[in-house]
């Protein structure tokens, strides 16, 4: 098996999506000549053409909103919204059209299509660079929310969300994009959406997160086994919404305890409503409350101010010992 | 080069055949056969009479707010005519007369306005949008299905309606600008009915015509007599022609007005005056064709109390629809319902009093519709 | 006094700030000539001129990103969007900039205006005109989020919304504005905000509500009282962010029970924020898990299914006795 | 009236009036003085070396991304020249010449590029909007800023900048068809450098100019060498010139080129050619410029030695500057701290380590400019 970084991993997913399925396009700013400004879509242009691989102009309205067109004709496109930031100009088609059609013709249309975006921070980077949006797509109903966190199952989830009918907001954590490598098989592989995995088992806390943050979740579990001879489960989400509430649940039915991490502000954040599903599927179990560890309610930070604000690992680690010691 | 002025001189034209004193350009007047001419009248009287019969339901409570079509049954049909069954059609939430005639079953579409989802689904064999409220944003989804047609090499082409205000949104301007550069066979139809809601033409806009919007993404714009059935039949013509010939999208603004209200919900008394209604009234669509299709003797006998019968017994087959259920709510957010909300549902089915029976499953979409040689010519 | 509907009220509110303070304009669809679809801004164009209530071209992002011009220049616009489900279409205006402008420039500039629009169901409408998008703009930081839930509160927290130097998305319930009269002062008024109000007390349960639902939670503390002998307290939000967290944890721990309601799709929203908010601070009280009664994961049903899917009385009291029961 | 042509035509005009080849149309020749014409060139060459300088000091990774000027100095300044110190600038993101212009330190510029929000801060007496990153929104702004200055009567121009990508955004459409409707004091400059990252202004529009799309809002359109400081001083002066006499918005399309990289993180190597590029630069703005001041013999001696002095130390200045302390995030959040993001912050201020004095607070903005005697002609 070939070791490959998330963008490569990515990038064969669409590459082996296109091979199969001569209705998978791929649309957006700088996809086709300049293969994404991650590269994320290297190459694709010059294997299935300016047809397929479109450098649309720069209007993220319009991308998803033909996009929804070309879904509603029977297409599977595949558009880039070239930063997560950028995704607020085209909110109304996803909003008003992604996730109803479906709905609104009961049935007679749907609208299998996906949105790619790179977010979270670590790059250093201008305003609306390096913010978490998740949690608005989480609260639409009719929208898939899926983050991978690592280029094995970034590649299976993005094959999954393209073979699915409905319509995937895919978050590509920056942070991931060329921080490892790992062995990705050959032939196409897929993990069911929805479907939250336990990352490492453990037995006196959980700890939640998904995309760049379950990184640190783990190194905060090797610290508190380390440091506190703790043995703290962690549990990667992948998708946020539908959100795998019985994962959640299971596990802290077991530990207990439980802290979720994410890069988005805390407040109405995601964080809340998998505590609140916790509180709700395993009230009797729980020892302390959830706790989350969170951005801060604040708007951009400037990258200088940046890592006091995503959390890290001694803020998760501190977060679980004081839910530890509730 | 000092200070030139750019060639070509940018233009735009306007084109009338009809006008609302009868006269008639007969070198322009489109050779429609007899038998088109009626089918064009009865769609016009349709829409027409089903306006003022579902402004009573509305008055009554048996339908919620819609939007009349009366006065812009010319705008509407001259174009709808035009296309073919496998040609799409993107309707905005005015274009009743245009959808009953592209297949919308009358009861249906009460349906739709009594606030059943049902009524919003078109037959599997239909190439039409529903209805799409939010003001413009059903102009890319045109634009992507003409891509798709393309991209496919299907023989079709996609008419696309909206209003004047539409105009103004950034959706309108992105969806011209990416039909532009992608050459797709779209047309996109304006209705401009002089009002948005409240907000007359000039405070929408400070161009001049609708139509010359078009020079900003390098397409072809026309100004027609929007109220002149024939005009508009010519100018989507011709339109349609280009756009299937692989010469791209088109541009059409037709002139016209709302002669009543802007929905159910609206009282104009508060913006405009009778007179203005009175002098649009003279240009009524309806009465001018009439007279067209009198002189050339293509008339039919009785055809008002015909489709007046035909509207009663659709609202009577509307009226006999069962109430909704709404366990429904459920069947067509995903594909396959997720756990939380199959649990939302078993919750809700265990509080609501037993529903009626559960309208038949949706049979999947029809597979993809024929491959011809369309040619792009750019 | 005299006794206003929410209508006339807000209309009030409307109507003495411009009086007092000529750099408060109104900006929106059908706002002037026609006094706004619902007509809250009846007779201020006559009265104040084409200059200060502007009915502007149909465009939302403008309507709003021509007001955060205004409000750079120093002037104070009320903006309408006609309905909250084409907010989405500003939504980028809002996010980007009326939220983050004190924050991009560092206090040079603030953003002191107000975004008024109806929500919520019951107006038999179309799609669009009936959701509840309040979780959208309480996660965004720099925003506040507020929704009266009659007459006289709605007038004054206009005023206060008005008066405030940050932005402020005023959320006005259609089936509030005609419901019913209240006595509202003449003289103006004002309720700081970000303040949540015990509607009613009470002992044994808080049930926690806000704009419409504020209602359907008291008739539920009826029913309760009257069929089970139940004391509930009822806690009026009003401003939905910053959230009100003291309120809410105070009555818990008072009650040791919650129910909270609303109009918004259940998963990933308002809910969510305040049951985690009770957990965190009240979680050695807490009997039962935090319920939410909200409308369902499912997008637009259509006016014929409204009432299915938004909460009523019925709902609220069986989750209450539930809670209860646990 | 059958088919007829719409009156008046549509015209946009081409403005050239220094060429590449220092050719001169003397009867076009805007009259500046001596030491206006200086003080273009030094801000011109000034936002050259600084570009030039901030490269390396990303490569060195003091500074983060950023997104250089490199050839569009002219397009920049012949415009930016035309306001007073009143009027407002709203730049987009790749404005630095014009920036530091209009009196930005360039070590707060610097500042900002390496992640400090202090950077983005305009002085109190400035009139200018802090860099806006997402392309087009900042045009709306402009038209409010403009909207506002027309209400309270004050003599106020504005001027906005963007790219010709920006011309494809839903905000750029919706922000000039306000500022035609509203007929507000403000101009719109757009630096059409060809390129949008690595799009092709042929796959951004099918329009043969970005002019031309003034049509669509019944503004005047004008399209200028933007590598003709001079054209492109005359185009702006008279643009500014109506909007300050009340007669409304123009859009400036400068035609000009990109030499460098879209930003530091681009590699143009990948979409265009070094042909192309070494085209463009026989058009470079500032040789031509120079070879017409020396012609003139308005040139200064060592004027480049002296503006790399000037930036050096800037970056002195810049590099002295104290590091971020992080518990500011919650400082211009709102005007008074919730209590959550109170508890936030003292969290925050128990788990960082002891944190570098806090830089001053900002006194509240100023008072209402003057206000003039403005008239709207409409
Ligand atoms: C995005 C959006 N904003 C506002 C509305 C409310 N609204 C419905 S119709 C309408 C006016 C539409 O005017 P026009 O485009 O001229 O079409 P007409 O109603 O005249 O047919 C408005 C403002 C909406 N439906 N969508
Ligand atoms: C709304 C939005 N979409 C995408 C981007 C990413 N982006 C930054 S600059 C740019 C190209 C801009 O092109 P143009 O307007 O021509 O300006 P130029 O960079 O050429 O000066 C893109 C796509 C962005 N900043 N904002
Ligand atoms: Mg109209
Ligand atoms: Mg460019």
């Amino acid at each position: 098996m070939p070791k490959l970084n998330m963008v490569k991993a990515l990038n064969l997913a669409l590459f082996q999506a296109m091979e199969r399925d001569a209705d998978v396009l791929v649309l957006g700013e700088d996809v086709g000549v300049d293969g994404g400004v991650f590269r994320v879509t290297d190459d694709l242009q010059r294997k299935f053409g300016s047809q397929r691989v479109i450098d649309s102009p720069l209007a993220e309205a319009a991308i998803i909103g033909t996009a929804v067109g070309m879904a509603l004709y029977g297409l599977k496109p595949v558009c880039e919204i070239q930063f997560s930031g950028f995704a607020f100009q085209c909110f109304h088609q996803i909003e008003n059209h992604c996730a109803r059609y479906r709905a609104r013709s009961q049935g007679r249309f749907h609208i299998p299509m996906v949105i790619r975006m790179p977010y979270g921070g670590s790059v250093r980077a201008l305003e609306h660079h390096s913010e978490s949006e998740e949690q608005f797509y989480a609260h639409i109903p009719g929208l898939k929310m899926v983050i991978p966190s690592g280029p094995r199952n970034a590649r299976a989830l993005l094959a999954a969300a393209i073979s699915d009918p409905d319509p995937v907001i895919f978050f590509e954590a920056k942070a991931l994009y060329h921080a490892a490598k790992e062995e990705v098989p050959e032939e196409s592989e897929t993990v069911p959406l929805g479907r939250a995995q336990v990352a490492r088992e453990g037995s006196a806390l959980t700890l939640i997160a998904y995309g760049a943050m379950v990184r640190v979740a783990l190194e905060a579990a090797d610290v508190l086994r380390d440091e506190d001879g703790v043995d703290a489960e962690v549990i990667d989400l992948l998708t946020i919404s539908p959100l795998d509430r019985d994962a959640l649940v299971t596990s802290v039915k077991k530990t207990g305890r439980a802290v979720v991490v994410h890069e988005a502000p805390r407040s109405f954040g995601p964080g809340a409503e998998i505590a609140a599903s916790i509180m709700d599927g395993a009230f009797l179990s729980l020892e302390a409350p959830v706790r989350r560890v969170a951005a801060h309610d604040v708007p951009f930070v400037g990258f200088a101010r940046e890592k006091a604000n995503i959390p890290d690992v001694p803020r998760v680690v501190a977060a679980a010992r004081a839910t530890l010691a509730f | 080069m000092p200070r030139i002025t750019l060639e070509p001189r940018f233009q735009v034209e306007y084109l009338s055949i009809l006008d609302s004193d009868g006269n008639l350009d007969t070198a322009l007047e489109p050779k429609l056969a007899g038998e088109d001419l009626r089918a064009l009248y009865r769609a016009m009287v349709l829409g027409r009479r089903l306006d003022e019969r579902m402004v009573r339901l509305q008055r009554q409570g048996r339908i919620g707010t819609f939007a009349p079509t009366k006065g812009q049954e010319a705008s509407q049909m001259g174009s709808a005519f035009t296309l073919r069954r496998i040609d799409w059609m993107v309707p905005s939430f005015r274009e009743t007369a245009a959808m009953i005639w592209r297949g919308w079953p009358i009861e249906k579409l009460l349906l739709f306005f009594a606030g059943h989802l049902e009524g919003g689904q078109p037959a599997l064999d239909q190439h039409d949008l529903p209805i799409t409220i939010p003001v413009a944003t059903q102009l890319p989804h045109a634009v992507g299905l003409a891509y798709a047609a393309q991209y496919r090499g299907d023989d079709v082409v996609v008419m696309a309606y909206f209003g004047d205000g539409a105009t103004s949104e950034g959706d309108f301007h992105e969806a011209l600008n990416f039909a532009g550069v992608w050459h797709v066979p779209v047309v996109f139809v304006c209705q401009n009915n002089q009002w948005a809601i409240s907000v007359p033409l000039k405070k929408q806009t400070h161009s001049r015509t609708i139509a010359q919007k078009a020079l900003a993404y390098g397409l072809p714009g026309i100004q027609v007599d929007g109220n002149d059935v024939l005009a508009v039949y010519a100018a989507a013509r011709e339109a349609v022609d280009r756009a299937r010939a692989g010469d791209g999208p088109t541009l059409i603004e037709c002139v016209t007005y709302r002669l009543g209200v802007h929905t159910t919900a609206d009282d104009p008394t508060k913006y405009r005056t009778d007179e203005e209604v009175a002098m649009w009234e003279q240009k009524d669509p309806l009465t001018r064709f009439r007279a067209y299709l009198e002189k050339r003797n293509l008339l039919e006998a009785n055809v008002e109390q015909r489709i007046d019968e035909e509207i009663a017994e659709a609202v009577r087959r509307f009226e006999s629809a069962p109430p909704a259920d709404p366990l429904t709510m459920f069947d067509h957010v995903y594909a396959e319902l997720p756990a939380d909300l199959k649990a939302q549902r078993e919750a809700m089915a265990a509080r609501e009093p037993a529903a009626p029976a559960r309208t038949g499953e949706m049979p999947p979409p029809s597979p993809t519709p024929m491959r011809g040689q369309r040619l792009t010519r750019r």
